[in-house]
């Protein structure tokens, strides 16, 4: 099995969730980030004081997924996060020796 | 009869002006705790920059052209009394016959407060999306050619005053502001909605208040405050602002009830931001009825302007105008509520108390004037400040946050 | 002497009432700040539902069984000036000898806020768990049963008043609700506390306060507020109401380093929730006592409070009920020490003022009776409401949060 | 004449000691805000120290100090009327005239909270590291060895007073505290910073407010007491307190817009901050003008030290001391514009209307006084407990957080 | 070495954090999450608004293992954070190539 | 490419990503975390009741790398980090069988 792990901008996820959703993933992980990149962050200002934020919000989305999904689900969520601009985030793929339902103790491929 | 500084009204005034002042930043947390976190100080700052601005003008000529010399019963002239000078006369007599007075610049201080907190109001429309220089410019605009005509109309012994025409078919009644505030600036915060248009991405997103303690204590602060704007319309320490006192009590507790009863029927549960927001409806409709109802007529009227701004505020998403933060559905919809069903229920007048149909006429007569002389007014300066200094921010300013691309701040820390 | 309206001391009540409905918004920060981040908007609805349900009642009912018609000394006849109307008397003479009045509606305004605040104190003890609905019918029902009765026994001439029986001992002295409202409150957190039973996980989980800025905030305006609860039972605008005032001051801030000494000494460490409950220990101490005490014995007492209540509040998990956010520890312990202690500290009756034991005693009868009759009425009212509507919401959505689950609201927005 | 109690005025004063109150809760969430979310509660906690320290002492020898027997026009005798006992007179008379008069306790209750918030405004200085035993000790010994003297002095008919020498140049103006509040708090803060010392990382470190929510309602509590403080300061319930309420309200919209414009003009972005401290800056400036000027001219001060204050909160980073939230560049700065510039703006004496250049020089001279008497009294308080009790938390603990490791708590619940 | 990654109900944290430790790990490391899967999610109601929310907040448990302690240790969390209910959450295990301590610079089993 | 995932002191942030930058790394993502581990937690106390808190706040970083940059970047992340106290963190490095950037669609180390 596989984990693909996509760092997105945040009001993609909507988009992401649905997409994936629509083929036939039925679960994932969600959880927050910051990006550092080529998009540049911004500048605050508090009382004469300029900070430079040269980090950017973003969402990280983990999904694992059988070895024979891995290419169409990375091709789903990459279509379903493009924007085209700079930021638009990362999308990698790890390989996972196990995964198992809690619920149950089932694992392999039954616990997705 | 030899006039007299009454201390007891004096201070009781000082104390009104103060607590009406502070409505505005509770307005701001009312109106911040509900946007998303990323536009919240836009949204207090809007409110800030109203008490700035409008603080400012309201004593160069906002006073002169609600009180000053009547040009036709629709403004008072603004050089009449500006900056507080001219025939500005330090003594305001509260009652005739004993002589009592209060210093007149209590009033003027009382009355800015008015001034500022109906142009905030507004502010909630237009959420997320609006420049802040043109806000800025607006709010002084808009007070000078809108609200000071209507509080000239209605309390500076103009047209829609007791001295109006109206008055031979009935006293028009407007205790602490139906009209002059909450009508006048629902159709402004409907009219600058329609003219500056929907943010990205309503009504399909997600557009949910991101801190609901903040909005529970921004309605706290408006009831708190609430007690001045109506019990300090009475120009009195005595019966009729403790009667605007209690009123504004019931009405308000039934108006919570009114709301959170169409919420559990409806959707199954009753929400704090219901509660809050029938805490404000009900204020709004008992605000031109302070002094109109009794305390159990007045829960009557709560209830109703409850129930009816919990379903006015699904309008827009029929409708398609996006008030971001419910203008309209509260203060438009409880406002007319309370100015029109003082024609029913008003102890004295009201028609299910004997009075005949005469208030209710003159109420509606006078809540039609405001909606109208308010509509094209608004639509006036929203029209022009789009062709000039426009009014939406980028798109993609809107998208990342308004705080962070207009004022370079984000509200809450955090690593990014 | 010839009746004539005293527009100062009006103009103090008509303060003095909105600052005391300020409290209970309050209250719902210092209790709200005190919850987990799932179940803050229950905690704030439950007092924004007691403004709601007892503002309405009181003016129905409540003002009647205050300070109507007298049934044995017990209780007011609801009837007799049922909406304000019947034998009301629209005029309350502050002094017999000047002839100054105030409105009576504006004391009605100002003790409606009494019943308020008393309800909203009960919530701290079943945070978490609570069916609404329950809870809002509990909060009509205690304050009839519960509160107007012990307000008419103490402030309506009643039987703990002076009229009554024990004031052939001595004159019992509850200034401005030691009784009526903080043992009321605390006697009826206890019972509540133990019918309704503990929250899942309780104690062991840990229940820590999620939101420490508010609970500082909501003690804050507490202690701001509690200036018209005291100053305010003056009934007047002169020296006892200063009096008031400062003791409330100096109380206070004994009573905030009486706390933080104990935890220094205990724990090593002063906290900002110490400080806070200090705070409200030493303003519910003093409450009783306001009038009675120089500012400097008003210092002694709050200290004694504040140390008081920081023992206090470990009983709780000694003795196993989930009194959640210490509403017996902070107002029953302190509204103990505030009402018994005047035997010994009253500038004129105290024992250690050479004032006998007879005021002490009768400060033990005027709290024990408090103890008993509300802990009597409580019970039936919480078990009738047991076997019939339900007090607890299902164990599931208590874990999941009581904000979500019975509101269908977050109070912060995230990604989940 | 034959004294009467003035129940209005006396309402008003009871009514401004209770607004003044507020404001260190409000200076308490306008500091704590501008903190990073790991020290608020520490800051929370030295404004609630100052409430209960300065609070009781206040009572004890506080009062006396300030308006007991004088010795030598520096300073009154704390034994003189020590707990309000000896020499005290209960009654104040406010108009020799009329006989009208408030009861002293009142009085007692309005400038004991004047000393509170003094001493609470010096902690914005020493955010983050400073141990809270040493800072409440202090805020003891500071309240006695500067507040209370120079409270003498400027309001007690001491040396900076009317009757004082300078009187005969002419009479020094310090209408609400700009010498005896402003200027000394904000010359202690300074002189704190450079003995204590710097933060850890500072200033290469961000240092960014983690609450901007928190620090607008606390510049809107601070604005809504601050009308206590000016418009209570005419001790009356009559024309120059509106005046002072008004003057407050323009000079602070001024200070906002002034403030707004310089950062817009600086950084291309007005900040919610900027308006946040251009609210205080405002209010500063006008505390000893407020009954000196117009509201036109006190729409000019305010926009004068809006602008300077806010050139002034660069100076620390030049100068390199760590006056973590600017009382030196908000409350010394624009203390010093409003005093200074009273020579200039006032209405009767002021330099541009005619009034020549004594005022100026007066001004000039008490501002002096007042900067050389806070800084060597502050500077001999501070080394005394550097050599004593210390004044630095350990420098992990300031890197941890100050909550966690001086209070053992954390201001927002988390899993970590 | 071994890396489990854990996603489970935040009410467990406590008990799957102390049989960890019984069972003599000395490390781990916590973050939030938001999950999506079976467990459904609710509803929200902002006036009049409804809105479904079908993330569920959850905890994210990472702990590095020894390749010989992986089988005893995802049943150790699995155990400790089951209740039965749908939304228990996964367990995954992938392979780490190195790691390190930081304070020490040491690296392999010993960093652990 | 593998991944170097680092968990480190909240403090050591900045100085991580100057180092990585510094060495040619053009983007990472940060997350919020909390540990437990040897360093030990601090006590809490909320009215008389006193509460352990043993996680501590850390922060993670990921970056993705080229295989042949992963000893000299993860040398610089335990550098930069290191204060040489207990609780710097760990840093640990996973193989990555594919990385994709959103924007482009364009994988491989290409997509770094
Ligand atoms: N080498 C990397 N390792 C880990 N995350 C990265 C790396 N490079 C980029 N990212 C993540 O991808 C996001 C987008 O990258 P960025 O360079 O801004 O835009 P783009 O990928 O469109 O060129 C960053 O904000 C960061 O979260
Ligand atoms: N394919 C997946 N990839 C990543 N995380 C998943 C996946 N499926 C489920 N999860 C995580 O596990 C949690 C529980 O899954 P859910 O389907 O609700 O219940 P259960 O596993 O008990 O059937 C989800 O909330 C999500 O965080
Ligand atoms: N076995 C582990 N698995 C995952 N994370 C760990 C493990 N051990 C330690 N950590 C992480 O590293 C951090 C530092 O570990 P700690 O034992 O406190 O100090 P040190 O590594 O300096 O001995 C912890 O807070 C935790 O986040």
């Amino acid at each position: 099995m596989k984990l693909i792990t996509a760092v997105i901008q945040p009001h993609k996820l909507d988009d992401v969730k649905a997409a994936l959703e629509a083929a036939g993933v039925r679960g994932l992980t969600v959880s927050e980030a910051s990006g550092y990149g080529r998009q540049k962050g911004h500048t605050e200002v508090y009382r004469g004081a300029e900070y430079t934020v040269d980090l950017v919000p973003k969402v990280r989305v983990e999904v694992l997924v059988n070895d024979e999904d891995v290419t169409t689900l990375t091709g789903v969520v990459v279509n379903a996060a493009q924007t085209g601009k700079i930021g638009d985030g990362k999308v990698w793929v790890t390989s996972v020796d196990d995964v198992i339902r809690v619920r149950t103790g089932a694992s392999g491929p039954d616990a997705l | 009869m030899e006039p007299f500084l009454d201390t007891g009204v004096t201070a009781w005034m000082l104390v009104s002006a103060s607590f009406v002042l502070l409505m505005t930043p509770g307005l701001a947390l009312f109106y911040g705790g509900m946007t998303r976190s990323k536009s919240i100080l836009n949204m207090m700052m809007m409110c800030f920059g109203a008490m700035a601005v409008v603080g400012c003008i309201y004593v160069l000529w906002g006073w002169s052209m609600s009180y000053g010399e009547s040009l036709g019963g629709i403004v008072g002239n603004p050089f009449d009394q500006f900056g507080l000078g001219g025939s500005f006369d330090p003594v305001s007599i509260l009652n005739e016959e004993t002589g009592a007075y209060m210093p007149t610049i209590v009033d003027v201080g009382f009355q800015a407060t008015f001034a500022i907190i109906t142009v905030a109001l507004i502010a909630g429309s237009i959420a997320d999306r609006t420049k802040y220089a043109t806000w800025l410019v607006f709010a002084g605009l808009w007070a000078t050619l809108s609200y000071f005509p209507m509080s000239h109309m209605v309390w500076g012994d103009g047209l829609l005053s007791g001295a109006g025409p109206f008055a031979s078919i009935a006293e028009p009644i407007d205790f602490a502001g139906g009209t002059v505030v909450h009508i006048n600036a629902g159709v402004a915060g409907l009219v600058l909605a329609l003219v500056i248009g929907k943010r990205k991405g309503w009504p399909g997103e997600a557009f949910k208040p991101h801190n609901l303690p903040l909005v529970m204590l921004g309605a706290a602060l408006l009831w708190f405050g609430w007690f001045g704007f109506n019990a300090g319309s009475a120009y009195g320490a005595d019966e009729v602002a403790g009667l605007a006192w209690v009123n504004t009590t019931t009405a308000t507790g039934g108006a919570i009830l009114g709301w959170l009863l169409v919420e559990k029927l409806k959707y199954g549960k009753a929400t704090s931001l219901g509660a809050a927001s029938g805490v404000v409806a009900g204020l709004v409709a008992i605000t031109p009825a302070a002094g109109a109802l009794t305390p159990v007529t007045s829960i009557v009227l709560g209830a109703l302007a409850g129930v009816a701004s919990a379903f006015a505020v699904s309008l827009k998403t029929r409708f398609g105008y996006d008030d971001s933060l419910d203008v309209v559905g509260v203060h438009l919809v409880s406002g007319l509520v309370g100015t029109v069903l003082i024609g029913l229920l008003a102890t004295d007048t009201g028609l299910f108390f004997g009075g005949g149909i005469g208030q209710l006429v003159v109420q509606i007569i006078i809540a039609v004037i405001a909606i109208v002389f308010s509509g094209v007014v608004t639509l006036v300066i929203a029209l022009v400040l789009k062709a000039t200094m426009g009014w939406r921010i980028p798109e993609e300013d809107e998208v990342t946050g308004i705080d962070q691309t207009a004022h370079a701040e984000r509200a809450y820390e955090g690593i990014a």
